[in-house]
């Protein structure tokens, strides 16, 4: 089946003596979830910039659903409709003077109707639980809820395919945890999200598949196999993830059964049963 | 300092938006000008904008050791000349009296002829003029003169709407202008110094 | 706390009135203003004055602790500007007391607080976002209207920058003598210019991925104007006119 | 003995109906690695502020070396030699054209003599590794190396207490554990050292002490008791750090000889051993 999005042995580079993507491939399979892990500065905002068309590689292809990504202006157009991009700083994405008068500027932009245009509006503002800032300037707002309100800016463009640089990163842990649940819940009704990360746990936990980005390429697979590469995550400037090490030494132990996925379990299964010992 | 709301009598408030007018409306043809031919120097627009603003709510260091604003429009002339000023200085005094309620609406007209109009154009004229003694003098001249000449131009303002009973006009310069003189000549000198500094930390940049 | 830039901005969009059309509050607000001008300052300013203020404080919400702090920096500049009317030149003593001066400062200073106040009504009453689309109602073109709809949104962002740096410098003595408050101020001039196009070019590729193609136009979602409220409006000024009118042949 | 820092009883709000500290105290002995977690908004930033003599509390006591701080002239000027506080995003904190300069501002505005302030820079560009840096404007550099230069900035004062927020914030793992070196040096050669951050597993590998901030007052404590407590850190928007939850999980199998501080070492154990099955 032909992937949602691909690169495929893409070159990149901003300046010509530092390449940032050497011979990328990477297949973005419809349905679903992959987090994207790499050292700053290591080209995941790279690789998304291509994917969303605003930069073009200097060799090598990209493709959305089969179709080279070209910089026309009219394929471009077409391909907001299937990709959208969520900047890691919301500031660089709000711009107009209410919540609600910066979702509806994607939808304009697509030369839909009036109420159509409403209607997204409201469902974007609905599916991201922000209805009551509608209203509201950026500047009133929090980190967290202006993430929010950027994501919505997305939805409303109902992508195939929703690309998210660092969502979580500066929320609090609870923060994380929101917007873990409404990914799960976008991705539940049928779009396919792409989302990078410094945190190999956070991977580990919510993605189906991961993509490790070393020197400008991509390795890609379970979750369960590379988050433990120990190797494999110092060149990529990360370490490993508890959980799957964890069960590692659990199962050594033959304590498979009591693996935690997060620490609570953990200390949940240290406390003494119903009261006894 | 603005000229605050309803501080001028109706007939000289409408007198001063006729005078500005020109000037702004001159200003706006130049920036949708400019936007028809390059649809993203709205953005850089709107950055030049937002800078003015908070250029003028900057604090700096006055005479009796407290401090003061200053006007940004010379620096803001230097780096974006006369007819856009005219129309960012504008904008930034509507925000500055609905955001604040800093200056007025019935006198956004006069304080736009002093701080939009009359400031940048006294500025550009004299940073072209001393444009060959070197960047840092021209550039002083512009900081200093474009605030002289916007508190010039609102002591003659204040002048014209409140004459002095027995001085007339003149004499009501005198109070006004003395008054402002005080703070404003070391202030003006301040914002000449700051201006230099400001664009020679951008040229390092 | 960008809340503290814009306090005006603030209680604009959390008040009772948030909801209500830009005209109406402009009816009110502005044709108060327009009273407050252009009737004699003698007794329209405290007539108008009186109208404001209690609008301010009751319906606008504003409260009238807020509505008194809100009008405590314009009134400093109002009194400094009037005392030059105090005095008159000439004579032997080249300044002098001038006893008609009082009645007249008083009456400057009147009309420019009453005025104020209606300035604060429909300032405290009207978000920016909900004037600045509607301008081009007035003949601006949209190229302006959306420049300063940019300016609204990065002046928040620019002055941020401005305190933090501020902040960072007094952290390290930047203000601790008048040369290093100058170079501070040009430290964070230099600063905000930086930021202020970085900002620029980002927005500009947030705004390429949301389609734009050099228009910015947006769904200015709002209720209709409501003919009950400015028909009050017009009717509260008409009383205002005629009260003042009035006051003024009985003071007469 | 005199703690170096200290807030007693203290209540802070910058609206009148929104308090962020309410009743807060907190000891910070010299000598001490102190970390504070909370929620974003729950008035870590504020409490670093108040410290810094950058706002003073509406009501309580803040101590520095056991003197009052007072927003005098005098007073602040003293204080700035104590207390350094670094602010979270650099971006919006370096305003000179060449890192050097930047460095430089703190002790110029001290007064030094010309060859006392080019030996602090070096010093502290030095101890930030970043001496490479020194005549490149701040604007161009990566977001980890500003936030070394504004460290750099701060070092530059040679204060008592060193108080960051958020440090490592955006940062990838291997730039967080540059930092962190970078900071057990500064420990290690006197400098007390406060932080915030909302990563537990972070905290408890770093901090000798933590204080988590919950509805506007500190919980302070030894990072392993505090961060194991699921209710206490749930109230403060976070959750349990793995490596004491797995080292609690572990004691109860009678395995605690193997407790992990971070994943490799799980991974390590699990593996046979010498080669062996």
């Amino acid at each position: 089946m032909t992937p949602l999005g691909r690169l495929a042995e893409v070159h990149f580079a901003y300046e010509p003596d530092r390449p940032v993507l050497r011979g990328a491939d990477l297949d973005i399979r419809r349905g679903v979830r992959l987090a994207v892990l790499g050292p700053n500065g290591g080209g995941k905002t790279t690789a998304f910039r291509l994917l969303a068309g605003t930069v073009a590689p200097d060799s090598g292809t990209v493709e959305v659903l089969g179709t080279p990504v070209s910089r026309s202006r009219r394929a471009l157009l077409e391909l907001r409709r299937r990709v959208q991009l969520v900047l890691q700083d919301p500031d660089d994405q709000l711009f107009a003077a209410t919540v609600a008068q910066d979702v509806s500027f994607g939808p304009i932009n697509l030369g839909l109707p009036r109420d159509e245009v409403r209607a997204r509006v409201d469902a974007a503002l609905t599916a991201l639980d922000i209805t009551d800032l509608a209203g509201r300037p950026p500047h009133l707002l929090s980190n967290g809820q202006k993430k929010r309100v950027t994501i919505a800016g997305a939805v409303a463009m109902r992508p195939d395919l929703l690309v998210l640089d660092e969502p979580t990163a500066g929320l609090d842990p609870a923060a994380v945890e929101a917007t873990l649940a409404t990914l799960a819940e976008l991705h539940a009704a049928g779009t396919t999200i792409v989302l990078s990360t410094h945190d190999v746990d956070l991977a580990h936990r919510w993605a189906d598949e991961v993509a490790v980005l070393v020197d400008g390429e991509f390795r890609a697979g379970a979750p369960d196999d590379l988050l433990v590469d120990e190797k494999l995550l110092a060149a990529a400037r990360l370490g490993p993830a508890w959980a799957p090490a964890v069960r590692a030494l659990l199962r050594r132990h033959g304590l498979e059964h009591l693996s935690p996925s997060v620490p609570g379990e953990a200390l949940r299964s240290a406390l003494p049963a119903d009261g006894r010992s | 300092m603005h000229i605050a709301e309803g501080f001028l009598p109706p007939v000289h408030a409408a007198a001063w938006t006729v005078a500005a007018a020109p000037f702004v409306v001159h200003g706006v043809r130049a920036v949708v000008r400019q936007v028809r031919e390059d649809p993203d120097s709205k953005l850089l627009l709107g950055a030049a904008g937002a800078f003015t603003f908070v250029l003028s709510a900057l604090k700096i260091p006055s005479v009796t050791g407290s401090s003061s604003h200053p006007t940004g429009t010379g620096l803001g002339t230097v780096l974006f000349r006369p007819p856009v000023m005219a129309v960012l200085g504008t904008i930034v005094l509507l925000f500055q009296a609905l955001l604040l309620a800093h200056g007025g609406l019935t006198t956004l007209g006069a304080n736009a002829f002093s701080m939009a109009v009359a400031g940048p154009w006294i500025a550009y004229g004299a940073y072209r003029a001393t444009r060959r003694f070197g960047l840092a003098i021209s550039v002083f001249l512009a900081g200093a003169l474009a605030n002289l000449a916007t508190y010039g131009v609102t002591t003659l303002q204040l002048a014209l709407a409140f004459p002095d009973p027995t001085g007339g006009i003149a004499g009501a310069v005198a109070k006004f202008g003395s008054i402002f003189a005080i703070t404003q000549i070391p202030l003006a000198v301040v914002e000449g110094l700051l201006t230099v500094l400001v664009v020679r930390l951008l040229a390092h940049n | 706390m960008t809340r503290r830039d814009a306090p005006l901005e603030t209680l604009a969009h959390t008040g009772p009135w948030r909801e209500r059309h830009p005209a109406d509050k402009a009816v009110l607000a502005l044709g108060l203003l327009v009273c407050a001008v252009a009737l004699p300052p003698w007794p329209g300013a405290a007539v108008v004055g009186t109208v404001a203020l209690v609008l301010l404080a009751g319906p606008a919400g504003v409260g009238p602790g807020r509505a008194v702090r809100l009008l405590r920096a314009p009134a400093a500049f109002i009194v400094v500007g009037a005392l030059p009317l105090l005095v008159a030149v000439g004579g032997p003593t080249v300044l002098r007391w001038d006893p008609a001066g009082l009645a007249r400062a008083g009456e400057l200073v009147g009309r420019s607080l009453a005025a104020t106040l209606c300035l604060l009504l429909f300032a405290a009453t009207t978000p920016l976002a909900d004037v600045l689309p509607r301008l081009s109602r007035l003949g601006v073109p949209p190229a302006v209207t959306e420049v300063a709809a940019l300016i609204y949104r990065l002046l928040f962002l620019l002055l941020d920058t401005a305190r933090t740096v501020r902040e960072a410098q007094a952290g390290r003595l930047g203000f601790a003598t008048r040369g290093a408050a100058l170079r501070s101020a040009a430290g964070q001039a230099g600063a905000v210019f930086v930021r202020a196009f970085d900002r620029a070019r980002r927005l500009d590729e947030g705004l390429a991925l949301r389609g734009y193609g050099g228009d910015l136009a947006v769904d200015v979602d709002a209720p209709a104007p409501s003919r009950r409220f400015i028909a009050s409006s017009v009717l509260l000024l008409a009383v205002v006119v005629t009260t003042t009118l009035l006051l003024r042949l009985v003071i007469a």
